[in-house]
């Protein structure tokens, strides 16, 4: 039964040191700003599941909340890399980081599974890729009827899932539009749900595609305005491509990122005091640029 | 032929373009892939499907998407459905003529990388991963892969195979039972490469104007096959560059700062 | 790609005698008209596939056009038994009925075992069920992962499926909204697919919890307003529950179910007349009664 | 207790309803569960969020449905999803507190039987068949069983297990792996049933105003068990018969003909 609270007692209360967490949205609706109350509280030793982290991982891994990676594609969309993610992988910094690389197709197939309730997954994919060789749980399977071997994976159970929402009501349903990724799957699969939204709401006005999400299988809901940025959330703000951009830079060089972090996630107590303190930046580079 | 000249980078758009049919159904990667589908959507191929992973079906962006998952994508789409529907029910359903992949490599039956360069465990290069590819390679009905031409990219052994071309050649894929065709054409900066029909190792078939097959040979990282008949690829006509320069000129001013 | 044609050419044109077809339809939607044609064609040995076979199947049953039925609930729905289906399987009456018989859980995740090009689904199901006792295609698979045992299931790749829905476009997309059962992935499972439609618009106002369908999964797209009578079109009709309950006395006896078979279905061109022909009798009864 | 009296089927189905928690999510079968539900929902269980197999998830139907997919299901759900995500995400993922069956028979185990009576190639009855309720019956937290209890269909053996209950019982579903608990109670026109902690056998619990332990015992085609301490229903409360008296009313309005 979904509490309707503050990002800060959702994310202390509901996951511990060690969870595996999955923190999706597909470039639309990304949690970023419950990926900085998760680095503001320090959390440690994660098993960070995302088909695509990108920037939100990119802060984890490089503020080392995570301990493993879980995921099928790590990059910077639009742009390139993910410093802070290649650093770990090839130099070990700050910590070494374990990853288990999958697919898209069995990363989704392996939510829906959990979603589910079975063990595993079942998807014709794999044949002629050297990802079986390096990750172990990807498995074979005969067709009982057609002999056909096929790729068996194991179901995504998460401790805890994490998604962003354009609308929640007062009971605490969710309500998602636009590009709904994984994120019906990633919440029915886990074990505990936070998910911040931009609105509270009277009534919902569904629309088409959207995803409704009832109040008895999320933990805590909790208002977060424009906190999907810089990723977007349809209807209420567009993706700032430039912030995107500007990450390259800044997540460079371990020293500027660190800086970047202390300044701007650390040394502000929420979301809002976040958004405020790179937009001042900016606005003071802008001036002096 | 357009006036004043156009870029390798827009012929082999252009020529990438020029490979869809109207009316196919087409799984596209970001980058590259997406922009020759959109041109072949703004000349010859406006029924074109694009289906992207971000679970957009029949997108019909007006600029180029940044991402797979802009919200122009699902705001033109015909349907939108979630990630897992878009890769169970409409790629390994078996709904896709054609999937367009870019990759970081490649070697001469077109397996893709797009993983590691150097060892797995301690990488040269970290790349971004699968995403999508290697179900895309497996089970669209033909696989069109756009890339730039070097050593660098034409390389005589993969570090890591992340999606399945050719395999190792001959009948690798009738025999491991996949259900689609696999490449059937690469598209160059220099050229277009097709597999040969017995062998399945990539042919230079095509040469863009300006370029030789020495330079084909000089970019790629094995002993690169010449077909009988290579020709020369057709330029691109003043509409075909127009049309590119046009969805390319919306795209930078919509994304300022890219 | 859909052709906009008659319901006859497409009958005719894409089902052949022999072929397994699907008319899915969850008490919402059922393919009415359609399954009049399919009678009034003479189709014979259609393998039969269906949740919930109901008056349309008791039917086509009654009619001999079917050779094998799977199934997971056969019923009269709020009122009973359907005589015809038990007829034929009690008696053999107007031939011998084959039966593979399911569950609905275990038919459900064939059809997305077949829309997702698989050739088998896995469920949780059947513990301790006589199903698998008299239905050989049930087996048993085991979690390479887990060692669970669960139930496997070989996906369903109709020859053609057949649904009723509310809306085309000019193009032959087509869109169905409230309840929408297992019709989305009987269509995708299917090599061959039928709609029929209430009506066929310039542009749809696609609302939430609609399903649309691309005209290039369809075949053909057949204008039938009225054609899941007696069951209903959200936003068209309502059920008529008067004609279930009459449908006991019609279908209990053979000579006054072929009497009423032929009057109505046979002696009819098509489904409109079909409608006038019951309601004129409903009328006349009415009078005389 | 109400003024008039009221039937043997009243009372079933407020006994019935008296089991379902407030707040309770549950997977409500046709007819006599789905009656039971809906009166929940009118008195002490505002909250129970009520699922058919349609789809419809906390539906709120004004009228009793007269089929699993009325319309009325529809138009008052929380959230309508397929079927296949019915089974897939909600029951057989584990979000279902609480299945609501009928049957046509049960055994001492409380395994059920909706297929045949007598044997399954030449039956003598042939049944509608399993529909949702195999996988209900595995997969619910607890089985809630409302029907009508005579020699009939209170048999000593079955002739077809469609759903089961406990088994051969015992700790039968814990050693086959079933994730939910099964069958905690049966509701009939006569009493209430449990299982007996240990051996799982149904055991008359309560016995409704009006009968015996020897009308029960009559009506049941096993040697019944009665538990020592075997309680009287408590009788329907004014309020508990007025509201099921005006959901039938309005049902029987509103399916003219029924």
């Amino acid at each position: 039964m979904a509490d309707i609270t503050s990002l800060e007692d959702a994310i202390s209360g509901l996951i511990r040191d060690g969870d595996t967490v999955a923190m999706e949205g597909f470039t639309h609706l990304i949690p970023f700003a419950a990926g900085h109350q998760v680095i503001r509280s320090g959390k440690k030793g994660l098993t960070a599941i995302r088909l695509t982290p990108d920037l939100i991982y990119d802060q984890l891994i490089g503020m080392n909340c995570v301990g493993k990676l879980i995921f099928s594609w790590g990059g910077n969309p639009g742009v390139g890399s993910l410093h802070r993610f290649r650093d770990a992988v090839q130099q070990g910094w700050p910590a070494p980081l374990k990853i288990e690389e999958h697919s898209h197709a069995d990363l989704a197939n392996a939510y829906v599974a959990g979603a589910s309730g079975l063990p595993f997954a079942v998807l014709r994919g794999y044949a002629g890729c050297d990802l079986p060789k390096v990750n172990p749980v990807i498995k074979k399977i005969t067709c009982p009827f057609t002999g056909e071997e096929l790729s068996a994976v194991p179901s995504l159970r998460p401790d805890v899932t994490v998604i962003h929402a354009q609308q929640a009501d007062r009971q605490g349903n969710i309500m998602i539009w636009g590009i709904t990724g994984v994120q019906k799957e990633a919440v029915l699969a886990a074990k505990r749900v936070i998910v911040t939204v931009e609105e509270v709401i009277d009534e919902f006005d569904a629309r088409a595609n959207a995803v409704l999400l009832p109040h008895w299988v999320i933990d805590a809901v909790c208002l977060e305005p424009g906190g999907s940025y810089p990723s977007y959330a349809m209807g209420y703000y567009e993706r700032e491509n430039d912030f995107y951009k500007s990450w390259d830079s800044i997540s460079r060089d371990r020293e500027v990122f660190k800086a970047w972090m202390r300044r701007h996630v650390l040394n502000t107590n929420n979301f809002f005091e976040f958004t405020r303190s790179v937009s001042a930046a900016k606005n003071k580079e802008d001036l002096h640029g | 032929m357009a006036e004043g000249g156009w870029s390798s980078d827009e012929m082999m758009t252009v020529a990438a373009a020029r490979m869809l049919k109207n009316g196919a159904v087409c799984f596209v990667g970001i980058g590259l892939p997406s922009a020759a589908a959109n041109l072949a959507r703004a000349t010859h191929a406006p029924d074109v499907v694009l289906i992207y992973e971000s679970g957009t079906i029949g997108a019909k962006p007006y600029v180029l998407p940044l991402s797979i998952g802009d919200g122009e994508l699902a705001e033109t789409a015909d349907i939108v459905v979630s990630t897992p529907e878009i890769f169970r029910y409409w790629l390994q359903g078996g709904r896709v003529d054609i999937g367009f992949l870019g990759a970081a490599q490649l070697d001469r039956f077109c397996n893709l990388n797009t993983t590691v360069i150097g060892d797995y465990a301690g990488p040269k290069v970290r790349l971004p991963g699968a995403g999508g590819a290697p179900e895309i390679a497996t089970s669209a009905g033909e696989v069109l892969v756009v890339l730039r031409q070097s050593q660098r990219t034409f390389v005589d052994e993969l570090s890591f195979v992340t999606s399945a071309g050719h395999g190792s050649g001959g009948n690798w894929r009738a025999e491991t039972g996949l259900p689609g065709m696999g490449p059937t054409a690469v598209i160059t900066d220099i050229g277009i490469l097709r597999p040969d029909a017995e062998s399945r190792e990539l042919i230079l078939t095509e040469i863009h104007p300006g370029f030789t097959v020495a330079d084909a040979k000089k970019s790629t990282g094995w002993p690169l096959q010449v077909a009988e008949f290579c020709v020369e690829t057709l330029p691109p006509s003043a509409a075909e560059l127009t049309s590119l320069r046009e969805l390319n000129k919306r795209s930078a001013h919509a994304h300022v700062g890219y």
